[in-house]
């Protein structure tokens, strides 16, 4: 049983049961949906810009515990930061959840339950869903794909 | 013997699947994925083997004596699938890479070369993506062939009433449908459809790759024109399948790959093709691969296709009762008639965290929309489902474990 | 140590291929077909069973973890492809079923796909029949797309300036030349000739069958569009081969076959492609077979592709010794760059005659046309040639046997 | 060495070497080609017919010993047959090829010497490449292929 805990540490139980920022934004700078075909898995990113800052996320979507509770992080984690930031941040998290290495950085005390879908190849894509939405609604994308 | 009552028996047949004598984290593996790709046993790995060991060199080309005996191997493996599905000559049966490439075949030869501009090619909403994206892809080749649907009920059968109102409409040239679905199990009423489809002037297509590892298939009873099945469900190797098509139908249809073995002759500006089945057989065939098929197809005939059948049936009633005993279970499709592919979703707990949950007790089911998109989006499952398929090694005692484990995952995501 | 000094120990290569051992008649077969296909190293055969006992299931589709670990080990074969080719990018690696099914790729997706009305495909006079029929049905498909050639020289080499005449009327959108010749044995300058084809717009495909087993291969220097090569004829098993393709290509290109695996999206109406590589790798793959195709990889690799090349030249020395020693014996072809492929008449036997001839003596050889027609017309070989070829397990001695077995037939058909 | 004799026995060897017939016929009422693309062999039947009867028979081609001999035995063992009679006899010639047992009947005296094929799977086309030339002649088509 407890490698199971690795994918749904506590932080992801509670983000997949009580997802954050679940709901449209009403003024929306930059958006995308992702899908994975998959298995059906979707976000869609709702990002409010300020100065070119994230000034509020958002997210609806379907799918897995772990799809969910990592857009859910995501609203959490991305406020406050430039779109180069939230990249880099992006492919940070895509790298952990890939490898298993958690980063240095408090952004990461939270998205670091992500890390343990390292250990379960074929739910990577799970975590990464989010991610790869976000980076494609900064890039002015209005789709992503995880496959 | 009657081999309808000789009982299967299960654990001497486990025996022979060295895979399944494995154990994940102190469990016994529990194998319930069969419906994606089957496990092999013994014999067809020492068929592999001995092909290899003894008895190989290309087929058809060479002069000597090991080629001589490599190329009547090969071809005993033809035969073997011949007498598997009951086809009236040997040079009816073409072999492929798998059930896909085989649909890709008839949809190349079959569907440019000899369907005309403003005819239709039906599928039904059951297909999986290897009986329908090969259509659409015909239909966007700018050759005025057209796609039309057949729509199945919401118990999961094919509708035969919407089957009858698309031939109506007197434009379709083949319908292309699955002899069992692999997602809902449903077993099709093959040959009502062929005479359907035949009294409409239209040649019928049956993806078989799941039906013929469940059920005696006999092409002439049902009057088939093309049926195609794969290697690796059967458990056989994998790079292997075949197309079963009608002579008159194989004769009038152009090649689809070009390459050696394939023509009659070649100059540089011309080439004319061979007689069926080689035509269709373009390079180096799978021979290693026949070997293990033939082993395969031998495998299931010692065992007996009826003995199969009772025992699939068992796990089937086993399933009926066991599974919907679990809370928040919702079965997908309720056919009459079915096989050993059992689709579903848990209120709890989405499909892909299921199949990781019950992995880490050993069982292996899958998650996702088992290359059937349209059909989840028409049951409303976008999530996907989740789903057990059963095998001639499959024993109660495995959907009993799968039962529990869905209990236990239940309480652990709720 | 360098490699290319280091001897390779042929007996002990040997001892891997259990079917070398066998006797014919009482005497040890020589197997001298090699180009048409290679024998299998106990490596290969365990690498399968392996696959096959410990980690079987379907790939890319299961989220359990025996599934997981095919997948991987699967991901780890089109590795080793990428390692062997020198490819920049794994996702330049499609597998497919043999050299045939990649060649037949690239004619539909990327000639039907990318090519335009009024343009030609260039392939050479030495082609084996998969490098011409897939682009002559490519061109009677009714889209405009013509097809060119490129003469060769009596030596058998490829006319460097006929290339250039045909590259100069400035529409030719793919040169499709062989790197290799199955009968010639002829080494074909691939370098220059991509330069030459990328100089004039034109992209090159290179059909390495034969030359991927002999030379080392590297698709970046060559600066290969696409590369393509075949599992059974270096050392693994049939039903699996390799398309090297550049990534730039394969984004632009449509798919191929249709089916599971190679969609993003699919409803009743369209479907949308999923990215290279999986676009082109529709339905299950060979999953069994590329295991295999990794172990033979791994095994070459072992060996050092160095030091194959070193035993092969000098058995292509010797064979250049001995044969034409041969009283009555015609070498086809006198290529400066070749392999170790050797065809060749004889004036008394024909070369059906002589295979037979030589098989009583254990001793494998083709006969025929080895699937150059046109290549036969253009040497005026009508009757074809008989043709010896080799392999990392082939001696010095064996080629003797042979010397000697074609006298012994001189004197019988005299 | 015993069973290549099988193959090649005296009278094949003979009729390779001394090929009878082996010309094209004045005035030709049936005719056609085979060939075997595989290995470049050829055989060209010609007919000259009296009363429905073949009154002559002769043959052109390239090839094996085999294929070669058979074609010039065939000239010489439809001499005088009908139509059906040598339709007949050609379809008994390419049984005995296959399977190796020689039928009786006087025509079969030199003849049998191409039952030897049958221990040869891939030469079995060889001996019957001329056979399979004489029907399509009979016929009246113009090709035949062995393969
Ligand atoms: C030069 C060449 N090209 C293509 C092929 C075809 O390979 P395969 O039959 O494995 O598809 C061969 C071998 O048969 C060959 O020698
Ligand atoms: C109903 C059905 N059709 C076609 C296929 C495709 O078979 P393959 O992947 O072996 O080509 C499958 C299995 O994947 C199937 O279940």
């Amino acid at each position: 049983m407890s490698d199971l805990l690795e994918l749904y540490p506590p932080e992801i139980r509670d983000h997949a049961r009580k997802p954050r920022n679940r709901r449209r934004l009403e003024c929306v700078d930059a958006t995308a949906r992702g899908d994975n075909p998959l298995c059906g898995d979707r976000v869609e990113v709702f990002l409010r810009l300020e100065d070119g800052r994230i000034a509020e996320a958002s997210f609806l979507g379907r799918g897995c515990d772990v799809s969910q509770a990592s857009a859910s992080m995501l609203t959490g984690a991305v406020g406050g930061l430039g779109s180069k930031a939230a990249l880099d941040l992006s492919e940070k998290v895509r790298e952990m959840a890939r490898i298993g290495t958690v980063p240095d950085g408090e952004r990461f005390e939270v998205l670091r339950s992500l890390a343990g879908a390292a250990k379960f190849p074929s739910r990577v894509k799970c975590a990464t869903l989010a991610w790869v939405t976000l980076e494609a609604a900064l890039r002015g994308g209005q789709e992503a794909s995880s496959e | 013997m009657d081999l309808a009552l000789a009982p299967l028996d299960v654990q001497r047949i486990r025996q022979d699947f060295p895979i399944l004598s494995q154990t994940v984290r102190g469990r016994p593996l529990v194998f319930l994925d069969s419906g994606a790709s089957a496990q092999k046993p013994r014999q067809v790995m020492d068929a592999m083997r001995a092909c290899m060991e003894t008895a190989y060199a290309n087929v058809h080309r060479g002069a000597y004596h090991l080629s001589e005996v490599a190329t009547e191997n090969h071809e005993a493996s033809r035969e073997a699938a011949r007498r598997f599905l009951n086809a009236a000559r040997v040079e009816e049966i073409i072999l492929t890479g798998g059930s896909t490439s085989a649909i890709n075949l008839v949809a190349h030869s079959f569907g440019r070369g000899m369907l005309k501009p403003g005819q239709r090619v039906l599928v039904s909403e059951m297909e999986h993506h290897a009986n329908l994206v090969p259509w659409q892809m015909l239909r966007d080749d700018g050759r005025g062939i057209g796609l039309g649907f057949i729509r199945i009920t919401d118990a999961g059968e094919l509708d035969l009433d919407s089957l009858h109102a698309e031939l109506r409409k007197g434009d379709v040239g083949l319908v292309a449908v699955t002899h069992m679905s692999n997602v809902l199990g449903t077993v099709t009423p093959a040959g009502a459809i062929a005479r359907m489809a035949h009294e409409h002037g239209a040649r019928v297509l049956f993806d078989g790759s799941q039906a013929a590892v469940h059920r005696r298939v006999d092409v002439q009873a049902l009057d088939a024109d093309f049926y195609a099945f794969t290697g690796h469900k059967l458990y056989g190797p994998t790079g292997i399948g075949v197309l079963y098509a009608k002579h008159e139908l194989l004769e009038a249809m152009p090649p689809f790959l070009g390459g050696g073995d394939m023509i009659e002759t070649v100059t540089l500006e011309r080439s004319t093709w061979a007689a069926p089945p080689a035509r269709f057989e373009a390079g180096t065939p799978p021979i290693i691969e026949a070997a293990g098929m033939k082993a395969a197809i031998e495998y299931v005939e010692a065992i007996g296709m009826e003995a199969m059948e009772a025992h699939e049936r068992s796990l089937v009633d086993h399933a009926m009762r066991v599974l919907p005993e679990v809370e928040g279970l919702t079965l997908v499709g309720s056919a009459q008639d079915r096989g050993g592919v059992f689709s579903f979703s848990l209120d709890a707990a989405h499909p892909h965290d299921l199949s990781t949950f019950v992995d880490r007790r050993g069982i292996c089911i899958r998650a996702g929309r088992h290359c059937a998109e349209p059909l989840h989006e028409r049951l409303g499952l976008e999530s996907g489902s989740a789903r057990a398929s059963f095998g001639l090694y499959t024993t109660h005692g495995e959907i009993d474990a799968l039962a529990e484990a869905l209990r236990e995952a239940r309480r652990f995501f709720a």
